[in-house]
């Protein structure tokens, strides 16, 4: 599961790093889908029932992580809503999707 | 009112909500923000002189037992911190009016500005990690929309670099926080400090609390992870620049704080070290910058790098005069970069640039301006009696008192360097042959200028008046050298 | 207590002016201004004869108790000696610049606020007893010197000095503030007094050293010692009476003062007296061989000041020797201590009526090129007077003041010679050459100033002016300052047991138990011929000769090269502060926010593998790990390959289509992990997240890969999997170094009972941890107004035209 | 009777089960979207239809929990997906995909053209 | 009985990959969103068989969830690939 | 030709009330079954979005005149609302209250005000989904 986590990033991280506006936004995806299996990881794979209350079961899965994950989902999603539309607004004024070409001057500009 | 603590979080955040409701009405924007916000300042310099009082609040929400539920803390560190990010807004609010533009007022301005102080002030309060989490993500989300509202060409293009930076980051401090809780099984900052004080600081807990600071030092832009700040910093309007410098990386900060001195305080051979050393090579970094540039902002903007390292390098030391130094030098750097970030703002609405060389003989025609400006500067280099003096002072000889000679030295001479980018921006601005400029009217004018000049008067304050405000130094920073005070006061209700 | 609020008593003042300068512009506003110094000046008067019989007064005021910081009010022999020279000289140099500074021409209220603010930052600076209080003072006579010295601010040079003596004594200031901490570290507190009291224990102690270099960094950037002299001739850019008072008379003086004040505590060490003696010595030399070289009248005088600083400052050296000596105050050794402070104020007086002058001469002539001056003797009589005055007793030459100091000086030096202390004797006696050579070239340029100036041919067409003697306002100031040098040889020691010896008692307490122990008796002639004399006569003689060939080897002077001095080294560090940092800072600034994430990403994978091999963080267990099965293989092996299609794909519905489909995956990994609430929100989620891309791809473009090099593909990857690498690790040894067990239990004990629910995610969401929830809504709901902003909010069309992209 | 539950569960379980991997095979075989489609949408609708027909057995009738919500599900799949199909079919129509050579009609290019020649 | 379960899962997950081919392959978009939809239904048996096998009945919401949504996004894949947009605006026409 | 989508704008008539009526189903069992204000919003957000697929914008917003900005402010008083009722007690902030009652038909059911916080959850879900796919989809 780790390993699996640990190419999620990588394949985040690549994707980060690429020159097209798109490729980037898709990273973020995949980095915060493998921060959310993380953290579900995190949690530890003992107990045999989901976390709802059910007669005569007793042996759940760590509720919390998944609670703390469904937070970060949603914020997540957030996040991609902002930063999708922040893309193609980007895109609509400086009319251009290459990173590269996005880098712009410190100094008064 | 056991309550007393969540209300400079909870009435921002009910402000920000019934700013939504007429978002096209300007006056009654501006109306509400303005008594949203006095009622938060009250209500924090109530919590603070009843932390003051009582020592640390702390309310675990939901009636549940400590670790269970959500702990809000409130030690006199964070209520310190609490009322000065309120007082910095509500002199920004004012500045606002005169200068953020009927445009964005009429476009979630102001409730994305009590949103982010939201974040703020709960990330300053709150006593859970994963609370941490979800705060930073509030103001962070206020961030974003206050750096790219208005949709300019230049905030658009920074604000993809910031939010991507952000994004990253949130990520690590999402999965940090996951591995912190498989180590230790609580999300409760006290009950983590307890737990990592009875089981040892293993050499995971150790990588975690490095990867804490990274996660941290990316929002407080510490060597290596503030390359995005610069930039991004320079594109919004003035108000939000102001709003970001003083309150945003100063979060980040504060965590660190929080991180090294409550949760990982067991193994300062290597976090500390380690801190240490990040710090004073920010503290370079940020001087480099703050020379290289010839643009109002930019040099402001690297003077709060130069600062992020100076407070984290008295956190570093690990002593009371180190840690009270940069408890004092860091509510000192947020009223003087809002101040600095005021002026610099009143400077580029008369000349209509924020480019130096384009400017001069401003002193004639603006003397106020000038002198008030001056006084900033110095506040900001640490010329005693103003603000920054104590603080430089108390980090130094914490650093003396470690052994961290160099360490000190180079603090001291960074002080040097921040006159330099500061005094530079007077003798270019104020000083020399007047050049032509746009000019603005002297309504504008004043409604800028007066809340800078009173932030600039508060940071007078703060310097002079030291001894009435060295009780809250003392208390923040012992309970910052003794953790204990603090998880007693959560874990034991 | 009254005397500390006196302090302020020039700032307090100094708050009216601004309005007296625009109410009463009919009236100088000097006029009101000079009733300070004079008042203050009568007011120090009264404590002479308490001084003077070793009584000190003491004011205090509590500011800081708690950090131990307070202001004080210190009133010895030696502060009482800098107070009654600031007030006096600056009352003289209020006067003159009545005269001199045009009322309607210039901005008057500028100048005398700065002025005002100077004179409480230098009283306060002698009469702190308290560290952090002196060095709050110190720092502002470095900002009242900075805004005097701009006072002109159109003008490049005045803007150019300006900065130039602020960033050198403002680092020399914070230097010493070091210096400060470190003696407050050792001694517990801030007070001089109790530090000197405590002086024998602090030697032991290790920081000291640090401590007393750090110091004289301080004094010696205040005092303009080698190296850090250079600030000192751009200061010249200052309007004169300025110079005049501030870089002659006594802020220079203030790094004096400093070494005095600290001679009672560091003399015990070795370093000091050498150090001190030493660059004293440099920088008498220096100063004085590069005055010969000046062309500029005040340029001539500031290295002179220079000079004669490193000579007080070696005597200063000198006369800490004496705690080495047993029985110094029978010997020649006692002579050092007076000796500097005698020379101080003859300094004082003779170098403040010169640069007088100077002013004078520039006022009436327009010039101060020395080059274009010359007989001016016939058109101002009384100006040359006093300038010959102040340059003789300068020379050293009696009936003047200087005289006696440069015999005693040589009394010093000489005493050094015998000083076999940690040093071989020879050392001192290089010193004692040093010293000679070097008061030859003050006999030169004390000549070249008043000769040069004041005979010779009158070149009138050169001079913007035509020359005619000052008003005699102006000549008030000098001439009483020329009366003092002449009244100091005829009357030393009325001066010497009034105002040196109790200066001297305080910065030799070793020594002297009260001013009155102080045995020193000056006279011009001895009855005898002392090797003093012998070595004053061969300096006139040697001085006269090389000043007659001076046209001869004055040149010689700029074979000197230009690219070694240390104007040059300053200019050249400011030149890169300013182009070499910005060209530094780019170079690594680039804007590409992929090198900046390339940066962090390095950092944080090589920070963090390198914590986890020093702590050998890395664990792996097996216990407890998911479950693999052949469904798990199967969905990570579809995981895999939608995650692999987003990395290759050429399209970008495909490149969103694979990673829909890695987010199903995901989704069924939550089943199979037992987790229904994730599963449901991680599917609605992911397809609404995808109607957002197809939405959003309305408005973008074509996936392009806008031709990524090799070389750069390989790089990303390098970095991507170094960041995958460190994840993968972190995750595993995290997840196998369980310590404690989770506070989950709770949750699973009082779900029902307490919370009254049975979906335990859900009641964590609402319910124990409902205070994320809360604030994760109000961050949807701050995406959503901020996306609506956004779209809705478009100000580049309505202008900001001023970017080109 | 345990027997013929299971045989009950059974029985449309390998139904849809052998429908979804022909639907697998069809998708990867047919030359064109539209016959794809077909494939898609028609057998694979049975296959999930047996797949949770045989669920709802299963928790019906072995663990005794009667869940309406499969049946709702069946229902929905049963109205959807003839309409997701015909979506489909359509998209692929006009952003111009060719149908294969082998098709014989192009009914609704027929349909257009009369549609625009009126 | 079980096996007979893990047996239907492992042949369903095979019939996923593929589809995942076709949906990886294309050639054509149009292609891609019908491998989504066949996806889909097939997500919706390898949930129910999960639930069976795993032995709880909270997963049968996801069975119907998946359904809904499965149709979503056809719908608004196909409206995506016909028209290029995704909703109309209804002020053009 | 190309607009006139009769086959699907009859569909989702009737399967915009199942979706709906499963979100709301959803959202009910949120407290003791999977399911809760996020999922149920964002399902209803969903239908919306169907709506809006088979319709156009100007009919749907004709169709349900809601101001979601509005949604989500209300959403969030309610929330925060639920919330605060416990400083009047003076209590920590964030108590709930709840009880179990036996009601005809449906059993033991609980009244529980956590349900209250879910429905300004789902409010603001809602809203800002809807806010953000209106937006975006209404930007030219």
């Amino acid at each position: 599961m780790s390993v699996i986590i640990g190419f999620l990033f990588m394949a985040a991280v690549y994707l980060i790093l690429s020159r097209s506006l798109i490729r980037v936004v898709i990273g973020t995806g995949l980095l915060s889908h493998g921060a959310h299996l993380l953290i579900l990881t995190m949690g530890g794979f003992s107990g045999s029932a989901p976390p709802v209350l059910e007669d005569s079961v007793t042996d759940f899965v760590d509720p919390l992580p998944q609670a703390l994950i469904l937070t970060a989902i949603v914020i997540s999603f957030g996040v991609t809503a902002v930063f999708l539309v922040m893309a193609y607004r980007a895109y609509q004024e400086l009319e251009t999707d290459n990173m590269t070409l996005l880098k712009g001057n410190d100094e008064h500009d | 009112m056991i309550n007393l603590l969540l209300f400079p979080v909870l009435i921002p955040f009910l402000t920000a909500m019934i700013l939504m409701f007429f978002p096209k009405r300007v006056s009654a924007q501006r109306t509400v923000t303005v008594i949203g916000m006095i009622a938060s300042v009250i209500s924090s310099a109530i919590l603070l002189y009843t932390v003051m009082r009582d020592g640390v609040q702390a309310v675990t929400l939901g009636s549940w037992p400590a670790p269970f539920g959500i702990t809000m803390v409130s030690d006199p560190l964070s209520a310190g911190l609490v009322l000065t990010s309120n007082l910095i807004t509500l002199a920004i609010v004012f500045y606002s009016f005169r200068s953020i533009g009927a445009g964005r007022e009429k476009h979630f301005y102001y409730p994305a500005m009590m949103f982010m102080l939201t974040g703020v002030n709960g990330a300053f309060t709150t006593g859970d990690i994963f609370n941490l989490f979800v705060f930073f993500e509030v103001l962070l989300m206020a961030s974003y929309v206050l750096i790219v509202l208005g949709g300019e060409k230049r905030q658009l293009r920074e604000s993809i670099k910031y939010i991507l930076v952000n994004i990253v980051s949130s990520a690590f401090f999402v999965t940090t926080v996951a591995m912190l809780y498989s180590v230790t099984g609580t999300l409760n900052m006290a009950d983590i400090a307890a737990k990592v004080s009875e089981i040892g600081q293993s050499g995971i807990l150790t990588v975690i609390a490095v990867m804490l600071i990274l996660v941290f030092g990316l929002k407080g832009a510490i060597f290596p992870l503030y390359f995005w700040l610069p930039s991004s910093y320079a594109a919004p309007p003035v108000p939000v620049l102001a709003l970001f410098g003083a309150l945003l990386t100063k979060v980040g900060v504060y965590a660190i704080m929080r991180t090294v001195t409550l949760l990982f305080p067991h193994d300062p051979g290597f976090t500390h070290e380690m801190l240490m050393i990040l710090s004073i090579l920010t503290v370079v970094a940020g001087c480099i910058g703050a020379l290289a540039y010839f643009d109002l902002k930019q040099i402001v903007i690297y003077n709060i790098i130069i600062a992020v390292g100076v407070i984290l390098f008295g956190v570093s030391q690990m002593n009371m005069a180190g840690l009270e130094g940069a408890v004092f030098y860091l509510i000192h750097d947020m009223f003087i970069k809002a101040g600095l970030f005021m002026l610099i703002g009143v400077i580029i609405a008369i000349t209509g640039t924020s480019n130096l060389r384009e400017m001069g003989g401003l002193l004639k025609t603006y003397p106020a301006l000038a002198w008030t400006w001056l006084v900033a500067a110095f506040g900001l280099a640490g010329i005693p009696p103003l603000s920054g003096f104590f603080g430089k002072l108390l980090i130094t000889q914490g650093a003396f008192e470690a052994g961290n000679l160099w360490g000190g030295i180079i603090i001291l001479a960074s002080s040097l360097i921040v006159l330099l980018s500061v005094i530079r921006i007077f003798i270019h601005a104020f000083w020399g042959e007047p050049k032509p400029v746009k000019g603005t009217s002297k309504q504008i004018y004043r409604g800028l200028f007066v809340p800078a000049a009173l932030i600039t008067a508060l940071t007078v304050f703060y310097g002079v008046g030291t001894e009435w405000l060295r009780p809250v130094m003392f208390d923040a920073a012992e309970i910052l050298h003794q953790p204990s005070i603090y998880i007693d006061a959560v874990l034991k209700e | 207590m009254i005397s500390v609020l006196l302090l302020f008593a020039p700032v307090v003042a100094a708050l009216f002016v601004p309005l007296l300068a625009s109410r009463l512009r009919g009236i100088h506003t000097g006029w009101f201004v000079l009733a300070v110094p004079v008042l203050l000046f009568i007011y120090y008067l009264g404590f002479l004869p308490q001084v003077k019989d070793g009584g000190v007064h003491i004011g205090e005021l509590s500011w800081i108790p708690s950090y131990g910081i307070s202001l004080t009010s210190y009133i010895d022999g030696l502060s009482l000696l800098f107070s009654l020279l600031i007030t006096g000289i600056g009352a003289l140099v209020v006067l003159y610049s009545i005269f001199y500074l045009d009322k309607t021409k210039e901005r008057l209220g500028n100048f005398y606020v700065y002025l005002l603010m100077f004179m409480t930052a230098m009283l306060g600076v002698v009469q702190s007893d308290n560290m952090i209080a002196l060095y709050g003072f110190w720092e502002l006579t470095s900002i009242s010197s900075f805004l005097l010295i701009g006072y002109w601010y159109t003008r490049d040079g005045s803007r150019f000095g300006a900065l130039k003596s602020m960033m050198i004594t403002v680092f020399g200031g914070l230097m010493m503030l070091g210096g400060f901490v470190l003696l407050y570290i050792m001694g517990g507190t801030f007070s001089v007094r109790e530090l000197a009291s405590m002086a024998p224990e602090l030697a032991e102690h290790s920081l000291f050293t640090w401590a007393l270099v750090l110091l004289l960094l301080g004094a010696f950037t205040k005092s303009a010692q080698f190296p850090f002299y250079i600030w000192l001739p751009d200061a010249m850019e200052a309007p004169t009476p300025v110079s005049a008072y501030l870089h002659s008379a006594t802020m220079v003086k203030a790094g004096l003062y400093l070494v005095a004040r600290f001679t009672p505590i560091f003399a015990a060490s070795e370093i000091w007296v050498w150090l001190v003696t030493s660059i004293g010595v440099l920088t008498l030399f220096w100063g004085s061989f590069f005055a010969v070289k000046q062309t500029d009248l005040k340029g001539i005088l500031a290295f002179s000041t220079v000079s004669q600083l490193g000579l007080i400052m070696s005597l200063l050296g000198a006369s800490a020797a004496a705690f080495h000596v047993e029985g110094a105050a029978e010997t020649m050794f006692k002579y050092a201590g007076f000796a500097a402070i005698f020379h101080l104020v003859n300094h004082a007086a003779f170098k403040g009526s010169l640069f007088m002058v100077a002013g004078i001469v520039d006022h009436e002539t327009g010039t101060r090129d020395i080059r274009k001056l010359g007989g001016l003797m016939a058109l101002m009589p009384v100006t040359f007077t006093i300038a010959l005055i102040g340059s003789l007793s300068m020379a050293g030459l009696p009936p003047f003041g200087g005289f006696l100091s440069k015999e005693l000086f040589l009394t010093g030096m000489l005493s050094l010679g015998e000083l076999d202390l940690f040093a071989p004797a020879s050392w001192g006696t290089v010193l004692l050459i040093v010293a000679w050579i070097a008061s030859v070239f003050t006999f030169i340029y004390s000549f070249y100033f008043v000769f040069r100036t004041f005979t010779g041919k009158h070149k009138p067409d050169l001079l913007p002016k035509s020359a005619h003697e000052a008003p005699a306002g102006m000549l008030i100031s000098p001439a009483v300052l020329g009366l003092i040098v002449v009244a100091i040889f005829f009357v030393p020691n009325f001066i010497g047991d009034w105002i040196v010896k109790p200066a001297v008692a305080a910065v030799q307490p070793f020594m002297y138990g009260s001013p009155a122990d102080v045995d020193v008796h000056v006279a011009a002639w001895h009855g005898h011929v002392t090797p003093e004399l012998m070595m004053t006569i061969g300096i006139v003689i040697t001085g006269l000769v090389l000043y007659w060939l001076l046209p001869k080897w004055q040149g010689g002077y700029r074979a000197f090269p230009e690219y070694l001095t240390l104007n040059k080294l300053y200019d050249s560090s400011m030149i890169f502060a300013e182009s070499g940092m910005n060209r530094l800072s780019r170079s690594y600034m680039n804007g590409l926010i992929r090198s900046y994430l390339i940066y962090m990403f390095a950092g944080i994978v090589i920070i963090v593998l390198g914590s986890m091999f020093v702590k050998d963080a890395f664990a792996v267990s097996f216990e407890g790990t998911a479950p693999i099965g052949p469904a798990e293989i199967g969905l990570l092996t579809v995981l895999v390959g939608s995650v692999l299609t987003t990395l290759v794909a050429r399209k970008r519905l495909t490149a969103i289509l694979a990673l829909g489909a890695a987010g199903y995956v995901v989704a069924l990994l939550f089943v199979i992990f037992k987790a229904p609430d994730l599963a449901l929100t991680q599917l609605v989620i992911e397809t609404v997240s995808v109607a957002l891309y197809l939405l959003a791809f309305y408005h973008l473009p074509k996936l392009s890969r806008h031709d990524e090099k090799r070389k750069f593909r390989v790089g990303n990857a390098i970095i991507a999997a170094g960041v995958g690498l460190m994840m993968a690790l972190l995750a595993m040894s995290a997840a196998s170094q369980k310590a404690l067990p989770s506070i989950s239990q709770f949750y699973k004990d009082t779900v029902y009972s307490e919370a009254g629910g049975g979906n335990i995610v859900n009641v964590i969401l609402v319910d124990y941890r409902g205070f994320d929830t809360l604030f994760e809504i109000a961050v949807l709901s701050i995406a959503a107004i901020g996306i609506l902003g956004m779209i809705k909010l478009r100000l580049t069309r309505k202008g900001d035209q001023h970017e080109k992209q | 009777m345990e027997i013929l539950i299971n045989i009950l569960v059974a029985v449309p379980l390998i139904v849809g089960v052998v429908f979804t991997l022909v639907t697998a095979i069809g998708l990867n075989r047919f030359p064109d979207p539209y016959t794809r489609a077909h494939a898609a949408s028609k057998s694979s609708t049975v296959g999930v239809l047996g797949i949770l027909l045989s669920v709802f057995l299963h928790f019906w009738l072995i663990e005794g929990h009667f869940s309406p919500r499969i049946l709702l599900g069946i229902l929905f799949l049963f109205i959807t997906a003839p309409v997701g199909a015909h979506m489909m079919g359509r998209a692929a129509y006009f952003s111009g995909v060719k149908p294969s050579e082998l098709t014989v009609k192009d009914e609704l290019g027929e349909d257009i053209r009369r549609h625009e020649g009126k | 009985m079980m096996i007979l379960f893990w047996a239907s899962l492992v042949l369903i997950v095979v019939s996923m990959a593929i589809i995942l081919y076709r949906l990886i392959k294309g050639p054509t978009a149009p292609d891609r969103v019908i491998a989504l939809d066949a996806m889909g239904v097939t997500l919706i048996s390898v949930v129910g068989l999960l639930s069976i096998l795993v032995g709880t009945r909270f997963f049968l919401e996801v069975i119907l969830l998946l359904a809904i949504l499965s149709f979503l996004g056809t719908v608004a894949f196909s409206k995506f690939i016909e028209k290029g947009e995704v909703f109309d605006r209804g002020d053009s026409d | 030709m190309r607009s006139s989508d009769v086959i699907i704008q009859t569909t989702t008539k009737v399967v915009f009330y199942i979706i709906f009526l499963f979100a709301i189903h959803i959202f009910f069992a949120g407290h003791y079954t999977p399911g809760g204000g996020f999922v149920g919003g964002l399902l209803t957000a969903s239908a919306i979005v169907l709506l809006l697929l088979a319709f156009d914008i100007r009919t749907v917003k004709k169709a349900l005149p809601i101001n979601y900005t509005v949604l989500i402010a209300t959403g969030l008083v309610l929330a925060l609302g639920t919330a605060s009722a416990s400083i009047l007690f003076n209590v920590p902030f964030f108590t709930h209250a709840y009880d179990y009652f036996t009601l005809p038909l449906f059993g033991e059911t609980s009244l529980h005000s956590a349900m209250l916080f879910d429905l300004g959850v789902y409010l603001v879900v809602v809203g800002a989904t809807m806010n953000i796919i209106l937006s975006i989809g209404s930007d030219d």
